[in-house]
């Protein structure tokens, strides 16, 4: 991290501020409310890496506070080890616990999602009520009051405040870390777009793990903490929905997604709201939980994408102009892959294709395709709207399964292989576009582009320096801080080939690239595409736009009706009268 | 085997009044695609109100219901206009917070204006609703009975609607094809709009049918919300049929957990449930292929 | 009856329709083709409400239209049949085609105007009971038609309505549009298959790219060398 | 500039001091602690109540120390909050000690917190044991605690129910019934130990969650298991949907006791309906019904609550507050000072006899600041009222249960 980075240091100081102001104000009152924003902040940071970064709406958060309570108390009482090893044993357990429970949950969607999670919350509450003997039951449990460093429980205040503070800049730093990150990329990429995701190797169950582990890590020691701080601790107040909802809640006020949103919520809300039980609880019982209900519902009409969200980028302008500002440098691109590389095998079979069938429910999508890609060939896909183009190349590519038939692949070392996922297609050296675009709309080109070259690097710069290399392969070296969803039409599906390219692949399919760009971005795409090929990359394209076509392919294939009509010469095939009946109807070709 | 047969009745007539609060929710959920954590919340307001009418107008809570309907079904209009409904493009978490806060606020409202008090309402002069049918030695509550006679009478009035009127095909093809709905001349929003009204007047009537059963206080909706969601995800998602049989299970689940495991772990064995549905068929056990992917 | 004045339309700040004028006078057939990604479907879409105009604007019978809401366009009489069919999959056949008459001024007559549309499609009629979802791609082809038919438009349109359909299909969809034709409906095809679509039509534009390149009646584009180059690339 | 500021500085401290010394010449600031929302704000309102009606009932009298008492009210939902709560209380509002808490896991929470500030905290209500055996130095307990209602309860069984149906109490079958939280699982915790020792029969123990909708089941293991008399320990939910099924399902034990929870509140006979509840024995604080020689200044306190609030005590809960606080206003009255440890030997110098107060309660502290005098009463509805039965000081009636003619 660059220190001279006006963002950085305001930051910094912005957080050693907060640090300080409860020590200069000496109020018990105040230091508990920096206390509380301090882990709170903690917790919301360490949800937000599920889900703002991952986009998994998790509302049983307090499983993993809980098991962090629990561990270090009974850690403590049983067998008088220190709440510090407690913390730490309590983090591992949750993190295992994370495992087992997320895993099963991945496929559900948005609200199912949190549906699972709370029933989960649930059903650890009510096991660890039922387990008395382990656990205390929901009599509780107290905290011996042991005073020193190493029982965690003081009789002064600024100990306390010091660890929470502790505690938020390890969360902090773990979702600034993670957020510069091949895993930030790969979960901001998951999380958007699945498919795109998968097409240039990322495993989304993985990367989804990492992050469901690394919240409940966190989220485990602030419920050690927090033990420690309250000395009590009962089934229903740390396994409890509320606050899984409230420290959500407190990253969605702030910002889904950004590292200092879940802080900003925070420090914003819980404030408020406990004063606000001050000032309101007097007017009348439950007024101050009715405006924090209206406040909320306000919040989410007005600023859904949260407070960092909405103002961020304004804010963070302004605080650019402070000094110390500079340009982020430019990675000069290597020109390794651009050169071109004489193969020895060049001409040889590199993608096979047999006897691909594919049924949906009754329909024959696909029936007995085969097809034999060479290196350094280009073949161009041809058939009518509907012919079932797309479905082999989603078998291709790995996203679907065939009914029957194999694809096999010959990898850089020789070897034939037969790829399972999408994500392993994609290391066996296949990059595809696909034919509406994906882009990860909210990221920079750069980004989008870094996602496909964390393949084959974790290393950042090495990505930025490929982003920058394959920029200027597709013509993007100027768009590439320019955020994705403000391309045009033919920038995007540029966007498309260069994320494909960035993986290094060594075949590329084209899922109609041309389709709905300008005369003159056709041509400027031929001509990329060209150049792809003679940097050794083998291509299979799907297109429309019969000129391109015809001039870039060294053979055309035609499906129909999910069969493959006729493949050979371009010249030849267009004029087969085959082909012209089922581009233009049968009445078309009597006449 | 008597014991067995009383604990099914028992199940059996807790699941009428599940599935009197799981109509609303299934509607709501099947329809406008939007999980309304507030559901709870709404069914105590029902509460209030019939509550309310019998203290003012000694309206017997059968009768009150009526009239509860048509309020709530304001009050869930009102919802899905000004609150879901800039919304609905929104993601998923968005839709959910707004939904919880509208839950917090309407339940600290409930506080404000009737305080913590439990008030149930006076049954004693009622001639409906009240006491116990026999059978041989096995007892039926006349008002869990009128529940349950009520959600299937309720069921095949919205199935009717659902199936033979104009309105009634529009909701449904706007649940199942939102962008053909839209060609075929249907005004989407407004169907949004009565879609959550009758899920939510559906709660005027639980709340008239539980009156003689339950108590109302602010934290009611709580007790019931959870396992409204469980019982409309098993049953498959706008399911009503699905909902009915999965309040049944749920309600005998309950019952027999109880007796035969633990009183205190029935929950536990009907969120396990949940969970596996969840995972192994996310449609439900009667969901007709759309789920929870 | 229905004009396109200089429209330009588009999805999330990409311009698909280029400035694009046409017309469709009273009784008559007119098509748009085009390659993939021409605009056609577009063109339909902005055309009933769904998407919104970046400049220009469409009249009806002398009425702007663009800027109304999709069921007031529909009350207007407009009706399209959509590309892939976009049955309500769980709902009977009959119920599909009754949602057909679902705005205000076709409810009272639907049920005779069912019995049209049957006789019209009388393997439908076999069909009532089933969910759209059971049936052949034909058969729900059939069924989309009839739906269209079922809102007594002035207008149909058709987007791609030959989209996945065997050859002998095709042809039987086109006879049933052209007695659809010759019931004094006016219609706006959408359609890829070109040599049937020619043939039928009285005017047709072929679009490139967002931009009407030709226009003309149907047998004059179907020697044209702008259609077979859209296509072939020859 | 710098004159400019000096200046500013100064007439803050000016102000600053001014607002201080108002406050400390006109009042003394006092806490209250309680659950004013969420789902315990019921009886945490009540509870608040008793202590109200004695801050001004003392303030009608000439106040504390010749000074007026300002009650300064903190709501606390949970632990969380309390931490809060009696922050805010120690720190910016500066009281000189606190009155709570009615919720147990609230008490623990914020009493921690005062013990380390040294602010005198007054447990009124919370009945969880364990609060007075952590060696705090400036928490002080007037009430019954999980263990007094326990042993309550057997002795309803030994003392009352026994005797009344002229059977030996071992050759009762006793089953225990609790809602699963804190407060349930402790009194029964204590209920189970007894009961062992003093050879009770114990045939069923069945825990089940306060937000049930359904006990049915539960109803139907009791009674296949025969049980004679059901000890229960509830809020006032799960009570009615006891009462209810337990009606259903014709399931009619010799004795029912409650540990007070919703077994002492007005509300539930009002849905119960008189006729169940006729019988039915509580343990809990003192209630309303008792003979005055046995709780002076009962009836009075009654009156003052009925035209305070314009509604009869909804529970007995208040009456506890109210002599509780009491208790600890004379102690704060003959106190040195209010500093922490002139506090402590004030209350520590306290002694009541029992039957001495309006809640019956009397007052001596052990070393851990627990009331060793305060005793719960054994009660039972009768005709809608719920008279206390035992011990027979404040007996206002015999007691006699219908299934017994």
């Amino acid at each position: 991290m660059n220190i001279t980075q006006p963002q950085n240091y305001v930051s910094l100081l912005l957080l050693l501020l907060m640090l300080v102001f409860p020590v200069v104000a000496g109020s018990p009152f105040v230091y508990h409310i920096f206390i509380l924003v301090f882990s709170y902040a903690a917790l919301a940071s360490a949800w937000n890496v599920v889900g703002g970064f991952a986009g998994q709406l998790s509302l049983g958060h307090a499983v993993y506070y809980g098991v962090g309570s629990y561990t270090a108390t009974l850690l403590m009482i049983n067998f008088g080890i220190s709440p510090w090893i407690g913390m730490v044993a309590g983090a591992l357990l949750a993190s295992v616990i994370s495992v087992f429970v997320s895993w099963p949950c991945f496929r559900l969607r948005g609200p199912f999602f949190a549906l699972a999670s709370i029933a989960v919350l649930e059903v650890v509450r009510l096991l660890v009520i039922n387990q008395h003997g382990l656990t205390g039951g929901s009599a509780g449990l107290a905290v011996p009051l042991q005073q020193g460093v190493e029982w965690m429980v003081f009789r002064e205040r600024w100990p306390y405040l010091v660890i929470s503070f502790g505690l938020l800049s390890a969360a902090l730093f773990v979702s600034w870390k993670i957020k510069n990150s091949r895993l930030g990329y790969y979960l901001i990429a998951v999380r958007e777009r699945e498919d795109a995701a998968l097409a240039v190797g990322v495993n989304a169950v993985r990367v989804k793990l990492a992050a469901v582990i690394i919240s409940a890590f966190l989220t485990s020691t602030v419920g050690s903490f927090h033990a420690m701080y309250f000395t009590f601790i009962e089934p229903g107040a740390v396994f409890s929905l509320e606050l899984s909802i409230q420290i959500a809640m407190f990253a969605l006020i702030g910002g889904l997604g950004t590292i200092s949103g879940p802080v900003i919520g925070t420090v914003l809300v819980l404030p408020l709201a406990e004063l606000a039980r001050g000032w309101l609880g007097d007017f009348a019982d439950g007024f101050h939980g009715f405006v924090y209900g209206v406040v909320l519902v306000i919040v989410v009409l007005t600023i859904p994408r949260g407070l960092v969200g909405q103002f961020g980028a304004r804010v963070g302008a302004l605080i650019n102009r402070l000094p110390g500002y500079k340009e982020p440098e430019t990675v000069q691109p290597s020109t390794s892959t651009l050169t071109h590389v004489q193969s020895e095998t060049l001409g040889q079979p590199i993608l096979v294709a047999e006897h691909l069938h594919k049924y949906f429910g009754g329909v024959h999508a696909t029936n007995d395709v085969s097809l034999t890609l060479k290196e350094g060939e280009i073949i161009g896909v041809i058939g009518p709207n509907g012919a079932g183009k797309t479905t082999v190349f989603n078998q291709l590519s790995g996203f679907l399964k065939p009914t029957s038939g194999s694809v096999r692949i010959r990898t850089s070392y020789g070897e034939w292989v037969t790829p399972k996922s999408p994500a392993e297609f994609a290391k066996a050296g296949i990059g595809r576009t696909f034919q509406i675009v994906q882009p990860f709309a909210d990221l920079s080109v750069r980004e989008n582009i870094m996602i496909g070259a964390f393949m084959n690097t974790d290393d950042h710069v090495e990505a930025r320096a490929i982003a920058a290399e394959v920029a200027q392969l597709t013509d993007l070296t100027d768009q590439l801080d320019k955020v994705a969803r403000d391309l045009t039409v033919g920038g995007m599906k540029r966007l498309e080939m260069a994320r494909a390219l960035a993986t290094r692949p060594r075949i590329l399919l084209l899922d109609e690239v041309l389709a709905g760009l300008n005369p003159s971005d056709i041509t400027k795409a031929i001509e990329i595409i060209r150049r792809i090929r003679d940097t050794g990359v083998s291509i299979l394209m799907i297109e429309h736009i019969m000129q391109a076509t015809m001039s870039l392919s060294d053979h055309v294939a035609v499906i129909n009706s999910g069969s493959l009509l006729i493949e050979g010469e371009p010249e030849k095939v267009v004029k087969d009268p085959q082909v012209i009946e089922a581009y233009l109807g049968k009445e078309y070709s009597h006449a | 085997m008597e014991i067995f047969l009383q604990l099914l009745i028992n199940g059996l007539m807790l699941g009428g009044t599940f599935a009197i609060i799981s109509i609303g929710l299934t509607l709501i959920f099947g329809i406008v695609r939007v999980v309304n954590f507030a559901h709870g919340e709404f069914l105590m307001i029902a509460m209030y109100g019939v509550y309310l009418m019998n203290l003012q107008f000694g309206l017997h809570p059968y009768v009150a219901m009526l009239p509860m309907f048509f309020l709530m079904f304001a009050l869930g209009a009102v919802m899905q206009r000004y609150i879901i409904q800039p919304l609905l493009s929104a993601s998923d978490e968005i839709q959910i917070f707004a939904t919880v806060g509208v839950s917090t606020a309407l339940m600290n409202a409930g506080l404000m204006v009737f305080g913590a008090d439990v008030y149930s309402v006076d049954m004693s002069s009622a001639v409906v609703g009240t006491g116990m049918t026999s059978i041989g030695s096995l007892t039926i509550n006349n008002g869990q009975l009128m529940t349950f006679i009520v959600s299937i009478l309720l069921i095949g009035a919205l199935d009717w609607f659902l199936k033979y009127t104009f309105l009634g095909r529009a909701i449904r093809a706007t649940a199942q094809h939102r962008d053909a709905a839209l060609l075929m001349g249907v005004d989407v929003k407004k169907i949004y709009i009565i879609a959550f009204g009758l899920g939510a007047g559906c709660l005027g009537l639980a709340g008239g049918l539980m009156a003689p059963q339950y108590p109302v206080f602010p934290t009611v909706g709580t007790f019931f919300v959870l396992t409204a969601f469980i019982i409309v995800v098993l049953g498959g998602l706008g399911s009503l049929h699905g909902a009915f049989l999965g309040a049944l299970i749920i309600g005998v689940v309950d019952s027999l957990a109880g007796y035969y495991i633990a009183p205190d772990l029935k929950e536990v064995v009907y969120f396990s449930i949940f969970i596996a549905i969840l995972i192994f068929r996310p449609t439900g056990l009667f969901g007709a292929g759309r789920g929870s992917e | 009856m229905l004009k396109f004045n200089n429209v330009s339309a588009g999805y999330g700040g990409a311009e698909i329709l280029r400035n694009v004028s046409l017309e469709v006078k009273e009784g008559e057939v007119v098509t748009i083709v085009g390659a993939n990604g021409a605009g056609k479907t577009t063109s339909l879409r902005s055309l009933c409400g769904l998407i919104p105009l970046t400049s220009g604007s469409i009249e009806f019978q002398g009425q702007q239209i663009n800027g109304l809401q999709p069921h007031e366009i529909v009350d207007r009489g407009i009706t399209l049949v959509p590309e892939g069919r976009q049955l309500f999959p769980f709902i009977t056949v009959r119920d599909n085609l009754l949602m057909g008459a679902y705005k205000k001024t076709a409810r009272k007559d639907a049920e005779k105007r069912l019995e049209e549309v049957l006789e019209l499609f009388p393997r439908v009629r076999e069909r009532l009971g089933q969910y759209a979802s059971q049936l052949s791609g034909g058969e729900q082809q059939m069924v989309a038609i009839g739906r269209g038919l079922m809102s007594q438009p002035k207008l149909l349109m058709f987007d791609e309505p030959s989209l996945g359909l065997s050859p002998l299909l095709v042809s039987q969809v086109f006879d049933i549009i052209r007695s659809i034709v010759q019931s004094g409906t006016t219609v706006l095809i959408v359609e890829q298959n070109i040599g049937h679509t020619l043939r039928l039509a009285d005017r047709g534009y072929v679009l490139e790219n967002g931009e009407v390149v030709v226009d003309g009646t149907g047998e004059q584009l179907l020697d044209d060398p702008h259609v077979k180059r859209a296509y072939l690339g020859l | 500039m710098k004159k400019y500021v000096s200046k500013i500085k100064g007439g803050a401290v000016a102000a600053v001091a001014l607002t201080m010394s108002f406050s400390a010449m006109a009042d003394i600031n006092v806490g209250a602690l309680y659950p004013f929302s969420g789902g315990l704000a019921l009886l945490g309102n009540e509870s608040f109540r008793g202590l109200e009606i004695a801050i001004e009932e003392r303030n009608a009298n000439g106040g504390l120390r010749g000074e007026q008492i300002k009650l300064v009210k903190s709501d606390a939902v949970d632990a969380g909050q309390a931490v809060g709560a009696a922050r805010k209380l120690t720190s910016i509002e500066g009281v000189d000690v606190i009155f709570g808490s009615f919720s147990s896991s609230i008490s623990f929470a914020a009493t921690q917190v005062a013990e380390l500030a040294a602010v005198p905290y007054f447990e009124l209500g919370a009945i969880s044991d364990n609060i007075t055996d952590r060696n705090m130095k400036y928490v002080f307990r007037s009430n019954p605690t999980a263990k007094n209602f326990a042993e309550g309860t057997i002795d309803a069984i030994f003392k009352v129910v026994a005797p009344t149906y002229g059977v030996d109490a071992k050759d009762l079958k006793v089953a225990i019934i609790h809602e699963d939280a804190l407060y349930g699982t402790t009194v029964s915790q204590f209920q189970k130990d007894i009961a062992k020792e003093k050879g009770l029969n114990v045939v069923q123990t069945l825990p089940y969650s306060a937000k049930a909708v359904d006990l049915s089941s539960l109803v139907l293991r009791l009674k296949g298991a025969g049980a004679d008399v059901v000890l229960q320990t509830s809020y006032q939910n799960d009570t009615t949907l006891f009462f209810r099924q337990m009606r259903e399902a014709g399931f009619k034990p010799k004795a029912l006791i409650g540990a007070g929870g919703g077994y002492s509140m007005k509300d539930t006979v009002k849905v119960v309906g008189e006729k169940n509840m006729e019988g039915v024995l509580d343990v809990d604080f003192a209630q309303y019904l008792m003979n005055e020689a046995g709780a002076p200044g009962i009836k009075e306190f009654q009156a003052t609550y009925k035209e305070r609030y314009g509604e009869e005590p909804r529970s007995g809960h208040s009456l506890i507050n109210y002599s509780g606080a009491k208790i600890f206003l004379d102690a704060l009255e003959k106190a040195a000072s209010l500093k922490a440890d002139d506090v402590r030997e004030a209350v520590m110098a306290i002694d009541l006899p029992i039957g001495s107060t309006a809640a019956g309660i009397g007052a001596k502290m052990n070393e851990n600041g627990q009331n060793i005098r305060a005793n719960a009463a054994i009660m039972q509805w009768q005709d809608g009222e719920l008279k206390t039965v035992y011990p027979e000081a404040a007996a206002v009636a015999a007691p006699k249960f219908p299934q017994h003619p």
